[in-house]
């Protein structure tokens, strides 16, 4: 097999590297320097820079968690169900197990009262 | 019988030491005496009995190698723990014991003060296992075991006094030293498996001859290593620096440890390997030029001590210095021979030393002394002997062991010639710094400031073992006399061979008048400078003020490697730590008002671009390996 | 090769390409949220690889190896999800902690 | 070609099962339920598990067509993770992570345990990559397991995104792996690069530099170490002490099972960059090591520079190699987790236990553990005759074996340098006086668990020096097994 033609991935690696390399230099060089005097409380003493990303709730994330639970089960059943008429009883003992493992997890988040809205 | 007897011997000290440590309280002192003399005496008995055991037998059958287990087995390679009994093993157990036990039975009443007993016997003992094990393993790896532990037993009874400072850097020091050593064993036997496939004596030396090669590479490189593991065992330059500062450890210890048995261990493991010395002519050539050097650098140095146990720390450096010439040169009986005298008068002398510094709480400087001999007689006329012995006046032992050394040396050929004139040279120093001692310590007038109070005078149980060492620091010579009868040769004849350059009656006899007049001049100057005193030498101490401070510095070495080696060491990774460790420097500066800021700005680590960092570093090391898969594979 | 449809260098050179960018991010961004994205980002560079070559060498291992990679990307991002929330909840607690005390 | 022989995979069946089990068990609302129902399931799971390695014991079985292969390699060391689990669990008992979060703490290490199962017994590139990345996961939490201390969320969320790039870094160079064989059974890529070398062979170098990286993270070895410390400062202690014994172990099982099983013969081209990472962790790992404070981060440099000396038997190429690297890793465990134990001892009692102050006399205030201490930071040193000395031995003579004497002098001088640091720790434990008075400070009853936890590690280094013989002959066998076609 002549994949030794496959050079240039080699190179566009080298490459990437490089770049990535100078402009973390770069970064490192005129990114603006925090000083202690900088970021002393100034006037009326409110501190630097707050982030604002702390204003809205963390739950919300919350609930983007569980979506695993929910979303990777399909990403297994959808293969298995093109072939379960073929794997027959073993693909269908397989399934079980997963799925129960899955509803172990729910009843796990359940009991962890991760559900319900705070 | 012999099968077992050495496992007793063996096995006596080691119990000893078990049953003192496991001891649940501090026991009462008498049991922690009988214990720890006992065990080592009743080992001493035993190893008489070997002894007479293998007197019995003829030339060729004295060499016995009992196996208790296959300990492992790597490959084709077998390790057993084996003992091997032979005239070498034997003649070093009887030096061990016999010299120990004297030596603890001396300790018995020199640490009566001290408060914890019960560790310092359990350590003693554990002491004279590990050198048992050490003369008596089969093979180098167990000698490298025996080895170790006679390091860990030195370290731990140096740092003795754990609460002061000095004696714990001391121990620390002569620890790593101590290892460096091992380090070089370590490859040698590395080495030695690569070659023969064995580590067993008996079939290291059989096949040595065909396995490495004579004058090969591989035969030298093997040489080298193991003479790292002996030069920083037994104190030889540059590896000796350790040994002086060794004598922060109580005296029965400097002098158990540090003069008769550990330090000589090196020329031990020597003479055990002569047959591949035999294969290594330059190897064997750079440990006599070092025992050379060593021996009188460390005479020159001895000279200028004003500690009374440095003097001697500094003396047992060079004496191993000849020890090591006579072993470098192939002389191997003689250095054996050189070995039990110089451990006879030298355990003597530092009992005495003992009795000195014991009767005076604890005092070590010279200047604190003087005009001590008719307060502590015993000391004085241990010293005495000791000195006389040392310096080699017949008919103490010393004359005849040194000039074997120095007589033999002489007639070996142009490098034997060398170092047997720089031994002769180093003689006459030794005669001077042992009577500068004598005199400083015993005559003259009182200190300045006489003595409050009063240096008390010790009982027989410190007083008995110095005067049976001074007799035979006296007497032990005659076994062997120059063109009359070799004792200690003819025994060990069968293990370590005997040199086929012998020196005439005329070249003996001269080298013995040479040295000896040096000697007497040397003392005489000694007593024209410090008989009466302390002017005259104040006066020349001033003279000589610059070379008495490369002395007294020892030429440098500590300095040297302080400089060269350590601080850069430190320099490093102290380097290394600021380079690798952002976190570290940010927790060192972080303040709270800091802390806050940071809190406030969210997640610090991230902001502060560790996590880049790493990530950074993991992609450069991976072009790094990538480049050398390139490299290589092309 | 299977001459037809898209050659393998494109699937090479666009999965290398979605894994340097994601390797920046991660080197760049200071956001952790981000920083994950970008994870996922070089996991699915290599997923698109995997695919690929799958295809090239006309097996199905390769595709099962991206259905699993998939899986172990989620679970890695829901972690690191989680924890950022519990960071933030650490912050926010120690934030009110650090004012009382210093107005104390 | 299905042919799932489930049997040989039972091990790993039963652990993973007991994991999930165990963590369910935090669930239930009765105290003693919570309280002891995981760490029992997780022992029984463990002792199950054990008692099927010794029933499995035997030349090769194959799982799940091949995916899964149980051989003496494989079975020896999940009994090395079974052991270092049923440790943790023991040393971790009253540990403020486990009391609180006990289910999460026993199932996640049972489910780390699992996947370091997977990826002793990989047959192919999948389960291999499951399998590190499911003992990723399940780490990354435990990590972070004190949610109430900064540190250790801190530690646990940079040990996530640094992993996940190691991890994905180890997926691309898989990727490229598959790209250039085709396959991703282990056995079928070495036949195809059987007789090749990496000359000319651009994405067979690309992927072997992306999976060396890859691993070499994972096993904490120069210069993909730098979250080592932070992490393992920041992490419970004992889930320190299980990633310093365990992930290790999984690591250098991976590093054996792709060079020493799948390339063998191609030892010329990959040994000299293995060499390089190795040296430059023993010298990274020891004289950082030196300048350290905190207990915690000196093992953890430490640890780094053990990697290293187990990269020398990986880069000797030679069964004697790989068997010098197995039972070096059973010696490590024993070690490694006795000076753990001694610190997770002290933390229960004091602030800032893991600090060397901290340790102050205390050997002579606690002499039983004291000279488990000093076992454990002797054999670590390599002091002969105890076990670790025994290993480097084994470790330094495969290195000479293989024409590399030169890593053996680095790895004798490198353990001479790091002699310095675990005598201060000796120094001080045993010779040091506590700031306050003449004994250290509050010293509390070990509870049993703990005590037992430690005794067996402490008694397994004596008796793996005495005992070498027997355990480097099972070393061997596990070390022909990869090579066994």
């Amino acid at each position: 097999m002549e994949l030794s033609a496959y050079l240039p991935i080699l190179v566009f690696f080298a490459l990437g590297l490089a770049v990535g390399g100078a402009i973390l230099t770069l970064s490192k060089i005129v990114r603006p320097k925090h000083t202690l005097v900088k970021d002393l409380p100034y006037e009326s003493g409110i501190l630097g820079g707050t982030p604002a990303r702390q204003r809205f709730s963390i739950d919300f994330y919350l609930t983007a968690m569980l979506f695993i639970v929910f979303d990777i089960e399909l990403a297994f059943l959808y293969p298995v169900a093109l072939t379960l008429r073929d794997d027959g009883l073993l693909g269908l003992v397989v399934l079980i197990v997963f799925v129960f493992t899955i509803v172990e997890a729910l009843v796990y988040i359940w009991k962890k009262k991760a559900l319900e809205w705070r | 019988m012999l099968s077992v007897l050495p496992w007793i011997v063996l096995a006596l000290p080691l119990v000893a030491c078990i049953v003192l440590m496991l001891w649940p309280t501090e026991p009462d002192r008498r049991i922690t005496r009988v214990i720890a003399v006992g065990s080592v005496a009743a080992a001493f008995a035993l190893v008489i009995a070997i002894f007479v055991d293998l007197l019995g037998r003829d030339a060729e059958e004295r060499t016995e190698v009992t196996t208790l287990w296959e300990w492992a087995a790597v490959g084709d390679l077998e390790i057993n723990l084996a003992l091997q009994v032979d005239q070498l093993s034997t003649f070093m157990m009887l030096i061990i014991t016999g010299v120990g036990s004297l030596i603890i039975f001396y300790s018995m009443e020199y640490m009566e003060e001290d408060r914890d007993y019960r560790r310092y016997f359990a350590e003693m003992t554990f002491f004279v296992f590990s050198m048992l094990l050490l003369v008596l393993a089969a093979n180098y790896l167990f000698l490298i075991v025996g080895w170790a532990f006679v390091g860990l037993a030195s370290y731990l009874l140096i740092g003795y006094y754990y609460d002061r400072p000095s004696a714990v850097a001391a121990s620390k020091k002569a620890f790593v030293v101590n290892v460096i050593g091992d380090v070089g064993m370590v490859l040698a036997a590395f080495l030695l498996i690569r070659d023969l496939g064995t580590l067993e004596y008996t079939e290291v030396f059989a096949t040595a001859e065909g396995g490495l090669g004579d004058g090969s590479t591989s035969a030298e490189a093997v040489g080298f290593l193991l003479f790292v593991g002996a030069a920083a065992k037994s104190a030889q330059i540059p590896l000796h620096t350790w040994l002086p500062d060794a004598m922060e450890g109580p005296t029965p210890v400097s002098a158990l440890i540090h003069a008769a048995t550990m330090v000589t261990a090196g020329v031990y493991m020597v003479a055990r390997s002569n047959a591949l010395y035999e294969l290594a002519p330059y190897a064997a050539g750079t440990i006599a030029v070092v025992g050379a050097i060593t021996l009188f650098m460390a005479a020159t140095i001895a000279t200028v001590q004003d500690d009374i146990k440095r003097v001697l720390a500094w003396s047992t450096v060079s004496q191993i210095g000849y020890m090591m010439v006579a072993a470098g040169l192939g002389l191997y009986g003689a250095a054996m021979f050189h070995m039990m005298t110089h451990a006879f008068f030298k355990a003597c002398l530092f009992l005495s030393a003992g009795i000195v510094i014991h009767a005076m709480l604890g005092e070590q400087s010279l200047d604190r002394m003087g005009n001590l001999r008719g307060r502590l007689r015993a000391a004085f006329v241990g010293m005495l002997v000791g000195a006389l012995a040392i310096s080699g006046i017949p008919p103490f032992s010393g004359f005849f062991s040194k000039d074997e050394i120095l007589a033999y040396a002489l007639a070996q050929g142009t490098l034997g010639v060398i170092v047997g004139i720089v031994g002769i040279l180093g003689a006459g120093l030794t005669a001077f710094y042992m009577f500068r001692l004598v005199f400083r310590a015993f005559y003259g007038p009182d200190p300045d400031g006489g003595y409050n109070p009063e240096p008390h005078v010790t009982t027989w149980v410190m007083a008995a073992p110095v005067l049976i060492l001074a007799f035979l620091a006296t007497f032990a010579g005659w076994i062997q006399v120059p063109q009359g009868w070799k004792l200690v040769d003819d025994w060990l004849d069968p293990v370590v061979g005997t040199p086929d350059l012998k020196p005439s009656l005329g070249l003996e006899a001269a080298t013995s008048l040479v040295s000896v007049a040096l000697c007497v001049v040397a003392i005489g100057v000694a007593w024209w400078l410090f008989g009466h005193g302390s002017e005259r030498r104040l006066a020349h101490a001033k003279t000589l003020a610059r070379y008495r401070e490369v002395l007294h510095q020892g030429y440098y070495f500590d300095w040297a490697f302080e400089k060269f080696l350590i601080e850069p060491g430190r320099q490093v990774g102290a380097f290394l730590r600021d380079f690798m460790e952002p976190a570290a420097i940010q927790g060192s500066i972080r303040s709270t008002v800091v802390a806050t800021l940071e809190t406030a700005r969210g997640l610090s680590f991230l902001q502060a671009g560790l996590v880049r960092l790493y990530v950074f570093t993991m992609i450069a090391g991976l072009a790094i390996v990538g480049v050398i898969f390139i490299l290589v594979g092309t | 090769m299977s001459g037809s449809g898209v050659p393998l260098l494109a699937y090479l050179l666009v999965s290398g390409a979605m894994f340097l960018i994601g390797l920046l991010g991660v080197m760049i961004r200071r956001n952790p949220l981000m920083v994950l994205l970008a994870v996922e980002l070089m996991l699915n560079g290599a997923n698109v690889t995997l695919v690929g070559f799958s295809r090239f060498w006309d097996t199905t291992d390769g595709q099962t190896f991206a259905l699993v990679v998939m899986v172990v990307a989620a679970a890695e991002v829901v972690i690191g999800l989680g924890l950022v929330v519990a960071v933030y909840r650490q912050r926010l607690r120690l934030n009110i902690d650090e004012m009382t005390r210093l107005r104390g | 070609m299905t042919h799932l022989n489930v049997v040989a995979a039972t091990p790993q069946i039963i652990v993973a099962a007991a994991g999930v089990l165990a963590m369910s068990m935090g669930l239930f609302n009765r105290y003693e339920i919570r309280r002891y129902g995981p760490s029992a399931i997780s022992l029984a799971g463990i002792v199950a598990a054990f008692v099927m390695i010794v029933l499995l014991w035997g030349d090769r079985e194959e799982a799940f067509g091949g995916g899964i292969r149980s051989d003496r390699f494989s079975l020896l060391l999940s009994a090395i993770f079974l052991v270092s689990a049923a440790l943790v669990i023991g040393l971790a008992w009253r540990e403020s992570a486990a009391v609180d979060r006990r289910g999460e703490f026993a199932g996640l290490v049972m489910v780390a345990v699992a996947g370091m199962m997977l990826v002793a017994s990989a047959g192919d590139l999948i389960v291999l990559f499951l399998g590190i990345e499911t003992l990723s996961v399940a780490l990354y939490v435990l990590c972070a397991l004190e949610v109430w201390r900064e540190r250790s969320l801190e530690s646990g969320l940079k040990y996530l995104i640094t992993g996940a790039v190691g991890s994905s870094i180890l997926l691309y160079g898989f990727a490229l792996l598959f790209g250039a064989t085709g396959t991703v059974d282990l056995a079928e890529i070495g036949e195809q690069l059987g007789g090749t070398s990496f000359a000319g062979e651009p994405l067979v170098i690309a992927a072997m530099a992306l999976i060396v990286v890859g691993l070499g993270f994972k096993a904490s070895a120069v210069p993909f170490h730098m979250w080592t410390p932070d992490v393992y400062e920041g992490a419970p202690t004992s889930i320190t002490a299980f990633m310093s014994t365990a992930t290790k172990a999984a690591a250098l099982a991976a590093f054996l099972r792709i060079f020493q099983g799948v390339l063998p013969d191609l030892a010329g081209d990959w040994r000299v960059a293995i060499a390089v990472l190795a040296v430059a962790s023993i010298v990274v790992g020891n004289v950082a090591a030196l300048a350290q404070d905190s207990l915690k981060r000196m093992l953890a440099y430490s640890s780094i520079a053990h990697a290293g000396y187990l990269l020398i038997g990986v880069a000797a190429g030679s069964v004697q190699g790989a068997e010098a690297v197995i039972y070096y890793l059973i010696v490590y465990l024993a070690m490694t987790m006795t000076a753990f134990a001694v610190v997770i001892i002290r933390e229960r009692e004091v602030e800032n236990g893991e600090m060397l102050e901290a340790f102050a006399g205390y050997a002579r205030a606690r002499p039983v553990l004291g000279v488990a201490a000093t076992l454990a930071m002797l054999s670590l040193a390599g002091f002969p005759p105890l076990a670790g000395f025994i290993g480097k031995f084994l470790l330094f003579s495969a290195a000479v074996e293989a024409n590399m004497t030169w890593l053996a002098i680095v790895g004798a001088l490198g353990s001479v340098v790091s002699l310095g640091y675990y005598l201060r720790i000796l120094g001080v434990m045993w010779l040091g006086t506590p700031a306050d008075g003449e004994r250290p400070a509050r010293l509390l009853a070990v509870p049993a668990p703990v005590m037992m936890a430690t005794g067996t590690a402490a008694i397994a280094i004596i008796g793996l020096a005495l005992f070498a013989d027997p355990m480097i002959d099972i070393s061997r066998g596990a070390a022909e097994a990869l090579l066994a076609p």
